[in-house]
């Protein structure tokens, strides 16, 4: 048993043990990535290139940040993608339908992110509803609530150079004629936060715990429901950071929408190492992992594969990580 | 109520049954009465929507009975909406596009979809893969292959008097001005062969007990993965069925959609008292499960309200009612 | 040994159908290493489960430093010093060994954990105890005995008064138990309680100071270590009333064939070469320890876990088992010593669950026979006389024993000629015993051979014909009915490499 | 068992009280008139004050309009049009839409329960003809007019529907091929590239404002003597009309993706963008547009000026007409939703009261910087 524990001279290394295998994986991954697309395509080598793999990038690593911590307590949160798109209508209505100042609109669309992941990990350590089966209901909560208060309608929060459209230069600042992606360093920033608050808070720790070994958790004293519950909240909360970085990123935001964009932020948390099964997962491995679905997004129309294609090709992406995640838990087990 | 309960023709129909048949009884009154109080001229109580409220029901409920098998292994199955209509677009290509006799299309309708249920199938039970999220990704599979084989356009399937559009007949029949609903004879039929399968076979059989306690059913020597399997693919049949019954009623499919379908799918069989842990599955609770919802969307359209409010409903309902599942196996053991 | 830290009396535990524990006294000093004996089932664990809050007890009094105390929950009794190093380890397998030893209780600074001193403080413990473990490892990357230790330096990071080992040596070799020993003679030079449960008779006498043996739930007294000898304390376990005469010999017939043969089975840690014969006609019963690797090797035998080389012939004939189904093929059925998980499903009917294994035997083309399913399953509720109102109850509604006879049913309504009968009487009441003992006699008196695994001495001695015993992972020994007795079976049950 | 009977009735409850509870506060004009307190939201306006006389039997009369969505501020639009007219005549109308303009299921539902509702008359802009070929046979025989609206109902069962008051979104793409043409023809020279960005290849309206374009593009390049290609979705390759030239010099490259989510219009028209020839870029409804603007918004290639990209939109909203203002459009189409919404009501009245009716269209314009703020344009924008 002790024998097939341990690995080769590659993965005994400190370094490569430290960063973890799978990271430097992705890592390698991310670069052939670039690279393929650098050749197959001109428009890809362009400095305006990196600008929209950033759109993409902030609101699936809010996503996927948020989704990683349920993901380790060993549950999911799908609501996260229809949630994103409900979030951001209601902030925007009311900057737009009711000029509340944006601020409040800010504000009103994490708050809805909080409430929702509350009622999320609420219903899941409390209720003892399979998370994906209680989010999935959320989901379609969402999806309803977002129609309904908007009436229908879509909703466009406040255009750059518009007298409220300072929320655009959160994200993207023109500096003489050349843009920064300003929101890497938000993302970087809260990574960072949140790498810290997974690995070095008590919080953070127990949810590892949860997800590791539920009932040892539970046997050492630790109140379960509450840091299970906080997972949820977490995710809710960069559900709503992720819904500003959308709303700020692109133009519109269409009720019901936003389904099936979970499983791009999933899928990138499952890539950089977190596991189905919970207990394991590093934010910087998420990050990772959306940069793979991000530049993805961005590189298969650049080189003309048709948005048809692009579905089948992220579906395949998302079995065979999977499949590895699998395969990696077999083997621990 | 205990005497209630024992009661040998309640025992028959079971008890779930009867109290979701009151519920739907309950709901139709209710419908009738609030319609006139809140929009002025409209009444609920007519043929034709009854008959509007079972169209929605015919092709819901083929996908609600097939998903029930595979909730009843303990699994879930996600991609069924879109399954279905990848279905209905690659076989109405076919058909008016290439000119294939109807026959043979409708052939190839339901071989897709038990493609797809094999395709799941095998992912789940031989290569161990979470059934949620594997049938996610063949959700997206589905949506891009449907578009993809279509080149995205829209299919649309012939009209009655057309040639090849004899199938509108699975729908209803007009005979002097009234419809008789074949439809409804059909889901029946289809709900009573299920139940067959279900309840008197050794598919059935295993299909249970595999969702109720897989490892006694494995060291009982059974085939576990073989009958796992097969829920998958008599869902993705079911679901090939169903593509019937929605272009019989909406002629055109689009591609790329599709998903909003699961949720209602799955809302029918869970209302219907199959548990979401296995085990546990009555076809005929899914079949009055699936009335209640094409009931309510009835009923929100002749109040005049926009379809966003059935998904609340919808998420909310499913919460309850697994929750009361829960509830009533938790003081069991 | 200094004054008395801990005074248990008069502890009474019951649990549907099972009298756990009968007014058990147990009296732990300062400073001395008090081993808690019994075998499996005697009621050790209940009663350290009642100590540290996981169970409540249903009478009693439990005086600790000198106060009456009553835990309501492991942390509770963690936090006054009583501290329980498990058999099962409760560890997190994603964590260091540092973040396992101090969970709960993090070192902060300011709101950070302080990952860097707890590795120190977690060394400066491994240090005290002189194990050499880094506590920045993952604890699912260390050996079992690593983890073992781990949990000891958790145990006395605790700061705890009274520690109890729960079968600590069962999963480790020979120089991480010296290790060990060493750290619990340092703990009771440090005035500390211990509570040793084991089964091994050679490390009692080298480590322990006193004895309490316990039997049957009940408390059967307490020994001073160096006063008595190893027979004693296994006569004091096993002196129980042996109800029914054991079996004197053999009932087989010398030349009756075999019908089943293992050779060199190897399946993983728990099953290392293990060679036997099955007779026709007899019950060959398995006896050994916990974890002895009896139930292992019934698994690997048939298919439900992997192994990893070994030849089966069956009738004389080689054949390859690798999944459940090839052996049900060969005629082999397996009843689990854990039925609610693996035998029975216990949502559906008794004729559902008699039939699960031959199903096919039931069918009328496409469909079940229900008919006959019920026929064959009232026939098998009628002759193996299973106490149910109908064929078509829940099992879940059913009582052990008859559990039990529902999974014998789906053996013999599949027409097996050899069944594993894995501890076919635990949590089974004693007039249901004598039924499932009879029947068994029924069967091999029909010509069918029994594995009876049990961990009962007396089941054992009244069923067997042939005994053969194992000791982590090993046959140790195989004796014939009429030459073995209780001591010699627990002398081969504790040999050890 | 108790428990699930609860859960049962809990759920009866529970959507009782939902719907009650939309029921108070929904904007639907159930009866303007009459209600006490309505919340007062979207058209203030309107409910200020009280409707000019009503004909002797407008009260009675009860209008279902099922639009192609609610998405858009076009609809939005057309809706106020619709509650603007509503009001005024004193009629009740129900208006809804499905979901998106690619819920053709939703839209056969909410079609067949306005038929179930036995209104004076309906009014119907179909995602799709034929699946609602049935509806309108049924409509017909029970004696319910249906006045098409938007791009109407095409090839409808004879004699169902009365009338239409569309807006011709071929036409209308035409018009935005001629504008762009004009701005582009003299850098037309060796090899060029057209962009479309098309929210869908699936809804009726908008592949023919797509293909409008493409076709009139294709026709005015092919006059001056250029070749003419079409590439990209294979639906638009396949219905335009344009005439396909292997190796041509003007290509026209249509993308459509796979979601109606802005990220993946703003993916594609990035793309379009980015090809080095690339010299004009088409969004075909607001949507697209949008996707033009937010891509524009890190490629900064739009404009007049020499190298860069023409780039124009369709409808209005608040990204796209600050767009126009600043010059990243060098324009874009609108058609007069609040119009059609308000001689759709009329139609219907006209129908419903036995007068005669025929087909209106609505029209469209080209708006660009300069005429945003004439009044004839403004009316037709919208935020």
């Amino acid at each position: 048993m002790t024998d097939k524990k341990q690995g080769n001279a590659f993965t005994n290394n400190p370094i490569v043990r430290a960063v973890g295998v799978q990271k430097i994986v992705v890592v390698i991954v991310l670069i052939a990535l670039v690279l393929f697309f650098c050749v197959k395509s001109t428009s890809f080598r362009q400095y305006t290139t990196i600008l929209s793999i950033m759109d993409y990038t902030y609101y699936l690593a809010f996503l996927g940040m948020g989704v990683t911590f349920c993901l380790i307590t060993g549950g999911v949160d799908l609501s996260i993608g229809t949630g994103m798109f409900c979030y951001a209508l209601i902030g925007g209505y009311l900057i737009n339908q009711k000029h509340a100042p944006v601020i409040v609109g800010i504000l009103v669309t994490i708050l809805c992110g909080l409430i929702m992941g509350t009622i999320n990990g609420l219903i899941v350590s409390k209720g003892g509803h399979a998370p994906f089966l209680a989010t999935l209901c959320t989901m379609m909560i969402a999806r309803g609530l977002g129609s309904i208060i908007t009436g229908g309608a879509s909703i466009t929060w406040p255009v750059a150079g518009s007298p409220n459209g300072w929320t655009r230069t959160l994200f993207k600042i023109d500096m003489g004629g050349t843009k920064l992606p300003l929101g890497f360093l938000w993302v970087l920033i809260l990574a960072v936060v949140m790498s810290i608050f997974l690995n070095k808070t008590r919080p953070g720790r127990y949810i590892i715990a949860i997800g590791s070994n539920k009932e040892a958790t539970r046997l050492s004293g630790i109140n379960v429901p509450v840091y299970q519950t906080l997972a949820y909240v977490i995710s809710g909360f960069f559900t709503g950071l992720a819904a500003l970085a959308y709303s700020s990123a692109f133009q519109s935001m269409t009720p019901g929408g936003g389904g099936g964009i979970e499983l791009n932020a999933i899928g990138g948390a499952i890539i950089g190492g977190t596991s189905m099964n919970g207990g394991s997962g590093t934010i910087a491995g998420t990050i990772l992992g959306v940069f793979i679905m991000s530049v993805l997004q961005a590189g298969l129309p650049l080189i003309n594969i048709q948005a048809n294609w692009q579905q089948i090709i992220i579906g395949v992406v998302l079995i065979v990580a999977v499949y590895i995640d699998v395969l990696k838990n077999k083997k621990l087990a | 109520m205990e005497k209630i309960k024992q009661n040998a023709i309640v025992k028959k129909i079971g008890f779930n049954s009867l109290v979701l048949l009151c519920v739907m009884i309950l709901l139709y009154i209710m419908f009738a009465v609030l319609t006139p109080m809140i929009k002025t001229n409209a009444s609920f109580v007519s043929y034709a929507r009854l008959v509007s409220a079972l169209k929605y029901a015919y092709f819901l409920g083929f996908l609600s009975l097939g998903v029930t098998f595979v909730i009843a292994t303990g699994g879930i199955d996600f991609s069924i909406g879109p399954v279905m209509f990848c279905a209905a677009l690659i076989s109405g290509y076919q058909l008016t596009s290439r000119g294939w006799p109807l026959a043979v299309c409708i052939l190839i309708c339901i071989l897709v979809g038990t493609a797809f249920g094999l395709f799941n199938g095998v992912l789940v039970s031989y290569a161990g893969l979470p059934s949620f999220i594997t049938s996610m990704a063949s959700m997206m599979l589905a949506k891009g292959l449907g578009s993809v084989f279509t080149k995205t356009q829209p299919v649309s399937w012939p009209q009655s008097e057309e040639p090849g559009g004899w199938y509108r007949n699975l729908v209803g029949i007009k005979a002097g001005g009234m419809e008789i609903p074949t439809g409804l004879i059909l889901l029946i039929i289809g709900a009573i062969i299920c139940a067959i399968i279900l309840n008197k076979t050794m598919a059935g059989r295993y299909i249970l007990c595999i969702g109720s306690n897989r490892e006694a059913v494995r060291l009982s020597g059974v085939n576990t993965k073989k009958w796992e399997t097969l829920a998958y693919v008599i869902c993705g049949t079911l679901a090939g069925m169903a593509a019937l019954f929605y272009v019989g009623k909406n002629t055109t499919v689009l591609p790329g959609l599709g998903d909003t379908m699961n949720n209602e799918a799955i809302a029918g069989c869970v209302m219907g008292g199959t548990s979401m842990t296995g085990g546990v599955a009555s076809i005929g609770g899914t079949l009055i499960g699936v009335l209640i919802i094409a009931l309510l969307q009835e009923g929100i359209m002749a109040m005049g309200f926009q379809i966003h409010y059935q998904y609340i409903i919808t998420g909310l309902i499913v919460l309850v009612v697994v929750w009361a599942d829960l509830r009533s196996r938790r003081r069991r053991n | 040994m200094g004054d008395v830290i801990l005074t248990m009396k008069g502890i009474d535990k019951s649990f549907p159908g099972v009298h756990a524990l009968d007014h058990v006294d147990l009296e732990i000093k300062k400073g001395e290493v008090h081993a808690l004996m019994g075998e499996n089932g005697a009621g050790k664990s209940t009663l350290m489960k009642v100590l540290t809050g996981i169970y409540s007890k249903d009478e009693g009094t439990i005086t600790y430093e000198g106060k009456e105390v009553e835990f309501s929950n492991p942390r509770e009794a963690q936090d006054a010093g009583i501290v329980i190093v498990h058999q099962e380890l409760n560890m997190l397998g994603h964590l260091t060994v540092a973040q396992n030893i101090f969970i709960g209780r993090e070192i902060m600074n300011g709101k950070l954990i302080d990952d860097k001193r707890m590795n120190e403080e977690a060394r400066k413990l491994f240090d005290q105890l002189g194990i050499d473990i880094d506590p920045k490892e993952t604890m699912s990357r260390l050996t079992v005995g690593k983890q073992q230790m781990c949990e000891i330096a958790k145990a006395i990071s605790h700061e705890a008064k009274v520690i109890v080992f729960d079968e600590p040596s069962a999963a480790l070799t020979e120089a991480e138990i010296e290790e060990l020993f060493k750290i619990i003679r340092d703990l009771r030079d440090k005035q500390l309680g211990i509570v040793y449960i084991s089964h091994r008779m050679d490390e009692i006498k080298v480590i322990t100071d006193r004895v309490t043996v316990m039997r049957d739930g009940g408390y059967v007294g307490t020994l001073i270590t160096k006063d008595c000898t190893k027979d004693d304390i296994i006569n004091m376990m096993v002196g129980r009333v042996i109800y029914e005469d054991p079996k004197t010999e053999s009932a087989v017939a010398k030349d009756a064939p075999v019908v089943l043969k293992v050779e060199h089975l190897n399946a993983g840690r728990m099953v290392r070469d293990v060679s036997f014969e099955l007779r026709k006609g007899e019950i060959l019963g398995f006896s050994g320890l916990m974890g002895a690797g009896r139930t292992e090797t019934a698994r690997a035998l048939f298919g439900a876990d992997p192994k990893e080389s070994g030849d089966v012939y069956v009738n004389g004939q080689k054949v390859e088992i690798k999944t459940p189904q090839d052996a049900v093929k060969c005629g082999i059925g397996y009843l689990s010593e854990d039925r609610k998980r693996y035998g029975i499903v216990v949502a559906k009917t008794v004729a559902e669950n008699s039939t699960m294994a031959s199903l096919e035997n039931y069918m009328k083309g496409l469909f079940i026979d229900k008919k006959k399913e019920c026929q064959v399953a009232q026939e098998y509720v009628e002759t193996l006389k299973t106490k149910t109102p109908g064929v078509d109850q829940l099992v879940v509604n059913l009582s052990g024993g008859n559990q039990q006879k529902v999974v014998i049913a789906k053996w013999l309504v599949r027409n097996c000629d050899i069944l594993i009968f894995d501890e076919p009487t635990r949590g089974i009441d004693v007039g249901a015993k004598s039924e499932i003992y009879q029947l068994m006699n029924e069967l091999v008196a029909e010509g069918k051979s029994i594995i009876m695994i049990s961990s009962e001495m007396t089941e054992i001695l009244r069923m067997s014909d042939r005994i053969v015993v194992m000791c982590e992972g090993r046959k140790t020994g195989e004796l014939d009915i009429a030459e073995a007795t209780q001591e010699r079976i627990m002398h081969a049950a504790t040999l050890r490499d | 068992m108790k428990k699930k009977v609860l859960a049962a009735l809990l759920s009866v409850a529970m959507v009782a009280t939902l719907l009650s509870g939309c029921g108070s506060k929904a904007e639907e004009p159930a009866a303007p008139a009459e209600t006490e307190a309505p919340a007062e939201t979207e058209a203030p306006a309107e409910n200020e004050e009280p409707a000019e006389a009503p004909a002797a039997d407008a009260g009675d009369m009860s209008f279902e309009v099922v639009s192609k969505g609610l998405q858009h501020a076009y609809w939005q639009a057309v809706k106020k049009g619709v509650e603007n007219k509503a009001a005024e005549l004193g009629v009740t109308v129900n208006f809804v839409g499905p979901d998106s303009e690619s819920n053709i299921d939703q839209q056969v539902q909410q079609l067949q329960s306005a038929l179930n509702a036995s209104p004076t008359a309906v009014g119907l802009a179909a995602l799709d003809t034929n699946s609602v070929m049935d509806l309108l046979q049924q409509a017909k025989d029970s004696g319910i007019p249906v006045v098409g609206f938007d791009s109407g109902v095409p090839n409808a069962p004879e004699g169902s529907v009365l009338a239409n008051c569309s807006t011709d979104n071929y036409a209308a793409g035409a018009l935005a091929a001629e504008k762009v043409y004009e701005a582009v023809k003299d850098r037309i020279s060796g090899n060029v590239r057209i962009g479309v960005v098309a929210q869908d290849a699936t809804s009726e309206s908008v592949v023919n404002r797509g293909l409008g374009f493409i076709d009139k593009f294709a026709e005015l390049a092919v006059a001056d003597g250029h070749t003419a290609t079409v590439v990209g979705n294979d639906r638009y390759i396949s219905d335009s009309k344009c005439e396909k030239t292997e190796g041509a010099n003007v290509v026209i490259d249509v993308r459509v993706p796979a979601q109606v989510t802005s990220e993946l219009s703003a993916a594609d028209a990035t793309a379009l963008m980015n090809e080095a020839d690339t010299i004009a870029i088409y969004g075909s409804n607001e949507h697209s547009a949008n996707g033009i603007i937010t891509a524009n918004g890190n490629l900064n290639k739009c404009g007049t000026g020499e190298g860069q990209i023409v780039a124009a939109g369709f409808d209005s909203g608040a990204a796209q007409l600050q767009a126009v203002r600043d010059g990243v459009l060098l324009g874009a189409i609108t058609q007069a939703p609040v119009a059609m919404g308000e001689i759709l009501i009329e139609t219907l009245y006209a129908a419903a009261t036995g007068g005669t009716v025929s087909d209106t269209d609505t029209g469209c314009q080209w708006y660009t910087a300069e005429n945003i703020d004439d009044p004839e344009i403004s009316q037709n924008l919208y935020e």
